[in-house]
């Protein structure tokens, strides 16, 4: 792999240079205690201490809303809905969400692609920041804390710029048209990076893996904690829709008023919701509120062997992002019997 | 492709009707101002619409009609049964016909003489008032467009489907959904602040959070039974409100909801007052 | 074989050509695809669903239940349970729908051969299972003895009961069992109870038989008991699951089944898994 | 020979093109009117009980819901009512936005009563849908100046019909410079399509003369801009008063034909 370093002011100019590529996003404080990845216009807004978006970054890739096909009824056509071509450009993601991406990657673009997802996936440059874990993250227990796959360019934080390593031909051409900005890694870059990683893995709260947990999920079935929590749950389904791997959706119609015309659209859905277990004859495969609680534990903690880790990728969003407080983290260990700080 | 229509001379139009209760005439206001009201009107033949026309008539015989307003004096029952009797599809148009909207706050703290006497006194009128109640307590409902008012979509979702002969599925999830999609902060998590957005029906993309302001639930209730009074008022509890607060605010638009008394009853406890 | 086109969620025109009433609440509906090269080259495995579009309304997964080795047709049993079955069963021959797919694994007819096939249909199960068993007679040569068991609660919800009836003349000579019942009709003037009950009539051999099941949960449980005790041979047990397969490809969502160690889509996994498949999967049926 | 009294009342069962639901009933006796009255129907809502021993943030999301039309001027008249109470004054800023605020309900509601709902009757048609064929322009124009006074109302207001981005004490977000910004430029431009739509209006038919005497009341703006915001209440016999005051001046009673109450001055 190729190292460069870079400094912070010319971080700056690095940046204003990926803003004229394509559209550029990055992290953003849009509340006292929130953060999102925003379009960019000053890059001094860009917050690079930044815990977790509200948002996870596949609403680049997958749409939150997205109109597939336009339609005729009348001569029975489906047109699709051409998808923009610009470059998106997620500067700031940390290690969780690349991570979150190529599950999505491994979902969308298996041997049945998604055409929508694929083309602006394909014009997408992800470019990694390091970050320091707060009570909330377990991705080091995921295994996936120090990400070496799925990003362009990774930043790691330095006490005078950022080690950058260049993970993809796309990064090597960003890096390469501006040798102003960049320089060589040196052996003191080298022991900050070393340091830096050093004391982020003493910051996690709890250590080891968790890679038996999915065995015990399935033992503890009947575990208590999922009728005490689902009993608090508000079945918002803000946890699968912060989520960086959720990417449930639901298709419809919409007709236009003159009776020929219309649109195919598609909107994200949520396993927490009534209707998503729901057949025809009003039979529901995740009748209650609990089956529905239930369904979330097992089908995050279900293995991808794509990217060999679980669908969950210990970002914390789904804990931080709960108004009833629902700490997923807890739970998973308190059925585990996992120990270590909560 | 629709089915055959039978023969018809003059107007084959579908009739609509479009009739107010116990109401403010949002919901109306809302049909009548969408972008595409024009259109709409070449596409459907108004039977009746008091608030935009003369040539109305109460209770014609209509293919859908559009019922808002509560049911809140023996007048609105009888024209209510006189409506559904002449209406092929019968909609609820807005919160105080699906829910009963705000004049049923005060449903389970004051009965209808009590709020006679607090407004009349002890005048005595000629017509009789009634305790606010949603029209499906009283006729059999085809579809609920809830929202104070409606929001255009929905409205326009709904005539769109039923002009080719289907309705658009309803939602079943609460606003927290369109709110997260939005990229709004959730103030219930950040500020504290008493918004329903987890148990009220989502369709309004989170219009009030987008402006910082609490949701006051006016879509309703979630329907199906999942809208989780118990859990939330758990949560406003530990976010520092007090047991009337709480109640209070769930009841603006969700007194009529079959669970919320049962619900705020085992986290609350009975009434306070 | 599945043929798409650059966008995977986009359709087949196909024709309706006829529509036959098989119950009250469902009927059985013949298409033909629009394009010739298509109609030439689609071919499907019994246990496969389509994905059926009406535009304006919606689409939904239904089971294919014609043999498939009638090419360039294919037949669809819909029960009008929704909006958009219900718009299907108000179309008239001669009107288009949009289709995709093949999709899902279907039966691996070919382990089958040179077995004898047991298929027990409760319901709606039907449906898949004749696209099994017509095959199953399509291709005689390739099988053993073949019973077929259809049940339903009531007689006039027993599904292509009539169909079964007039193969009763050939079933004989061809050496097939054709077994229909009832479970709570007392007007049924022919056999009552489950399938459990009536597995004295199969005339297949438990060790060499192939078994193809799709009805509820429920049923599900009491045939493994009693197959796995008469003998039968668990790696040739297989059921279809009914799940919400919206966008049939594995990518919606809503048809996930299974719980951490075996996570699957029932759309791109299923919706057909054997006995083994089922078992290690907690809490599924 | 004694004549007899020819007695003729006049029934309107449903009052057409009106916000709410109203009948007329009107009987003449020997060429003199003896009965006059409004009927309204529309059934009570009793805002006045149900919001008692409410959270002042809860009444004042409800207040807005008293009528569709001119949700507005609820609104800020509860909230102000609520600051009053507890002694909340509210920044410059904010009376100036809650007027524009209000100002956007005045011309969506006037434009929808103007052309929407009085216009067909000067022309003839039952209804705006039915002379939209013979007299698309002036509808359009009508339609132009509402859709900007509702844009108003949903840019600060987050809607135009019960505006929720009204708090006690200010707004929840405020909306951006750009987006006044273009409030301004649009209003700017819609000037003549307004003047216009004015002059049209009432070539249509001369509007009708009264004789005879009646008492208006407005508001005397703070600043001396608009109408709509203020304390002094004038009277067109040219007397004054506190708005605060409103209970001395202005006597309500119920009448036992209608849900609405009257009102007398003194």
């Amino acid at each position: 792999m190729r190292y460069v370093k870079i400094s912070k002011e010319n971080t700056y100019k690095f940046l204003e240079h990926l803003k004229a590529t394509g559209a550029l996003y990055a992290p953003q404080k849009i509340s006292d205690r929130f953060y999102d990845f925003c379009a960019i216009s000053d890059v001094h807004d860009v917050e690079f201490e930044y815990d977790r978006t509200i948002r996870p970054p596949r609403r680049f890739f997958h749409l939150p809303d997205e109109k597939m096909f336009n339609f005729d009824m009348t001569r029975h056509e489906l047109t699709p809905v051409k998808t923009q071509a610009e470059h998106i450009i997620l500067f700031g993601v940390h290690s969780c969400d690349i991570v979150g991406l190529r599950i999505m990657d491994a979902e969308f673009l298996d041997e049945q692609k998604d055409s929508y997802y694929e083309t602006r996936r394909k014009k997408g440059i992800i470019i990694g920041l390091s970050c320091l874990p707060d009570e909330y993250c377990f991705c080091n227990v995921r295994r996936i804390e120090f990400v070496d796959a799925g990003f362009d360019l990774f930043f790691h934080e330095l006490p005078d710029g950022f080690l950058v390593r260049v993970g993809t031909v796309t990064g090597h051409k960003l890096v390469d048209p501006h040798p102003e900005l960049f320089e060589e890694v040196s052996a003191d870059d080298t022991k900050n990076m070393e340091l830096f990683e050093e004391k982020r893995s003493s910051m996690f709260s709890i250590y080891g893996n968790w890679d038996n947990l999915r065995y015990f999920l399935e033992l503890r079935m009947d575990h208590p904690m999922y009728d005490r929590e689902s009993e608090i749950c508000l079945g918002c389904g803000n946890c699968t829709l912060t989520c960086p791997t959720c990417r449930c959706y639901d298709v419809k119609d919409l007709p236009a008023i003159n009776q020929v015309n219309g649109e195919r659209v598609r909107f994200w859905d949520s396993c927490q919701f009534r209707s998503h277990g729901l057949v025809a004859g009003d039979h529901n495969f995740r009748a209650t509120k609990k089956d529905r609680f239930f369904n979330r534990y097992h089908c995050k903690n279900a293995y991808c062997p794509e990217t060999t880790t679980s669908y969950c990728v210990g970002c914390g969003r789904c804990t931080y992002f709960c108004p009833a407080e629902i700490n997923f983290k807890r739970n998973l260990m308190e059925i585990a019997g996992y120990r270590g700080a909560v | 492709m629709m089915t055959i229509i039978e023969e018809c001379t003059g107007d084959c139009r579908p009739r609509v009707g479009v009739y107010a209760l116990t109401s403010c005439y949002g919901c109306q206001l809302k049909l009548a101002t969408v972008q595409k009201i024009i259109d709409i009107s070449n596409m459907v033949s108004f039977e009746s619409f008091y608030m935009l026309s003369s040539a109305s008539k109460m209770a014609a015989d209509v293919d859908v009609a559009f019922v808002e307003g509560s049911v809140s004096t023996e007048r609105d029952l009888e024209e209510l049964m006189e409506i559904r009797k002449h209406s092929r599809i019968l909609v609820a148009l807005g919160a105080c016909s699906v829910n009963g909207g705000v004049q049923s706050w005060a449903e389970g703290e004051m009965d209808h003489d009590a709020l006679h006497k607090c407004v009349y006194g002890d005048s005595k009128l000629t017509m009789q008032g009634l305790q606010a109640t949603p029209i499906s307590k009283h006729v059999d409902v085809d579809y609920y467009l809830p929202g104070c008012p409606p929001e255009e979509d929905e409205i326009m979702y709904f005539i769109s489907a039923f002009l080719i002969g289907t309705f658009p599925e309803p939602k079943d999830y609460p606003v927290c959904a369109e709110c997260r999609l939005a990229g709004n902060p959730c103030i219930l998590i950040e500020r504290g602040e008493p918004c329903l957005g987890p148990v009220i029906v989502a369709g309004c993309k989170a219009r009030c959070i987008g402006f910082d302001v609490p949701c006051v639930g006016c879509r309703g209730p979630v329907p199906h039974e999942t809208a989780w009074f118990d859990s939330l008022a758990q949560t406003f509890l530990r976010k520092g409100m007090t047991e009337k607060q709480i109640r209070q605010r769930m009841k603006i638009f969700g007194s009529h909801d079959p669970n919320i008394e049962r619900m705020l009853h085992s986290i609350l406890g009975g009434e306070t007052e | 074989m599945l043929i798409t086109k650059d966008n995977i969620y986009d359709t087949h025109k196909c024709r309706l050509l006829r529509k036959y009433e098989l119950t009250e609440h469902e009927s059985l509906f013949l298409f033909r695809f629009e394009d010739p090269e298509v109609a030439q080259n689609w071919r499907y495995l019994p246990g496969q669903f389509v994905e059926l579009s009406m535009l304006g309304y919606g689409e939904v997964p239904i089971s294919i239940c014609s043999s498939a080795r009638r090419m360039g047709f294919f037949e669809l049993c819909i029960r009008n349970a929704g909006r958009v079955t219900d718009r299907i069963h108000k179309l008239q021959p001669g009107d288009i729908v949009g289709i995709r797919g093949p999709y899902g694994n279907g039966f691996p007819v070919d382990q089958f051969h040179g077995r004898d096939l047991l298929c027990v249909a409760a319901g709606l199960g039907m449906a898949p299972l004749r696209s099994v068993f017509l095959y199953a007679i399509d291709n005689r040569w390739l099988f053993g003895n073949i019973t077929i068991i259809n049940t339903a609660r009531y007689g006039k919800e027993l599904l292509f009961q009539k169909e079964l009836e007039a193969m009763k003349d050939i079933a004989t000579a061809e050496n097939i069992a054709i077994i229909q019942s009832t479970t709570r009709d007392p007007d049924w003037p022919g056999l009552k109870g489950r399938a459990t009950e009536h597995m004295d009539k199969a005339n297949v051999d438990p060790k060499n038989c192939a078994v193809a099941m799709c009805g509820p949960p429920a049923m599900y449980r009491g045939m493994f008991n009693y197959l796995v005790d008469a003998g039968y041979d668990p790696r040739y047990i297989f059921v279809t699951l009914e799940r919400r397969m919206k966008c049939g490809v594995g990518k919606c969502g809503h048809c996930n089944i299974g719980t951490a160690t075996s996570w699957k889509y029932a759309c791109k996994d299923g919706p057909v898994f054997d006995y083994y498949a089922i078992i290690s999967i907690p809490g599924l049926i | 020979m004694t004549r007899k009294k020819i007695i003729r009342p006049i029934n309107v069962d449903h009052v057409a093109r009106i916000e709410g639901k109203a009948g007329i009933d009107v009987t003449i006796e020997d060429g003199k009117v003896t009965v006059a009255e409004m009927n309204i129907f529309e059934g009570p809502r009793y805002f006045e009980a149900i919001t008692r021993g409410k959270s002042l943030e809860d009444a004042t999301a409800v207040f807005p819901r008293v009528c569709s039309f001119c949700a507005a001027a609820h609104k800020i008249t509860g909230l102000q009512a609520a600051e009053n109470a507890i002694g909340l004054e509210v920044s410059d800023q904010t009376r100036k936005i809650r007027e524009l605020l209000y100002i956007g309900d005045y011309i969506e509601s006037h434009s929808l009563h103007l052309f929407l709902l009085a216009l067909p009757d000067f022309l003839g048609y039952p209804d705006a849908f039915s002379m939209a064929e013979e007299y698309p322009k002036v509808l359009e124009a009508g339609m132009r100046l509402k859709d900007i006074g509702a844009d108003i109302q949903t840019v600060i207001g987050s809607r135009y019909i019960h505006q929720e981005n009204a708090l006690l004490g200010g707004f929840g977000k405020l909306p951006s410079k750009k987006q006044f910004a273009s409030l301004g430029r649009r209003l700017k431009y819609l000037r003549n399509t307004a003047e216009e739509a004015l002059e049209t209006l009432v070539s249509y038919r001369p509007w009708p003369e009264s004789e005879m005497s009646r008492l208006h009341l407005a508001l005397e703006p703070y600043d001396g801009t608009y109408s709509v915001m203020g304390n002094t209440v004038h009277a067109s016999d040219d007397t004054q008063f506190n708005a605060a005051a409103y209970r001395m001046r202005i006597d309500e009673f119920v009448v036992p034909h209608s849900f609405a109450k009257h009102c007398l001055y003194n």
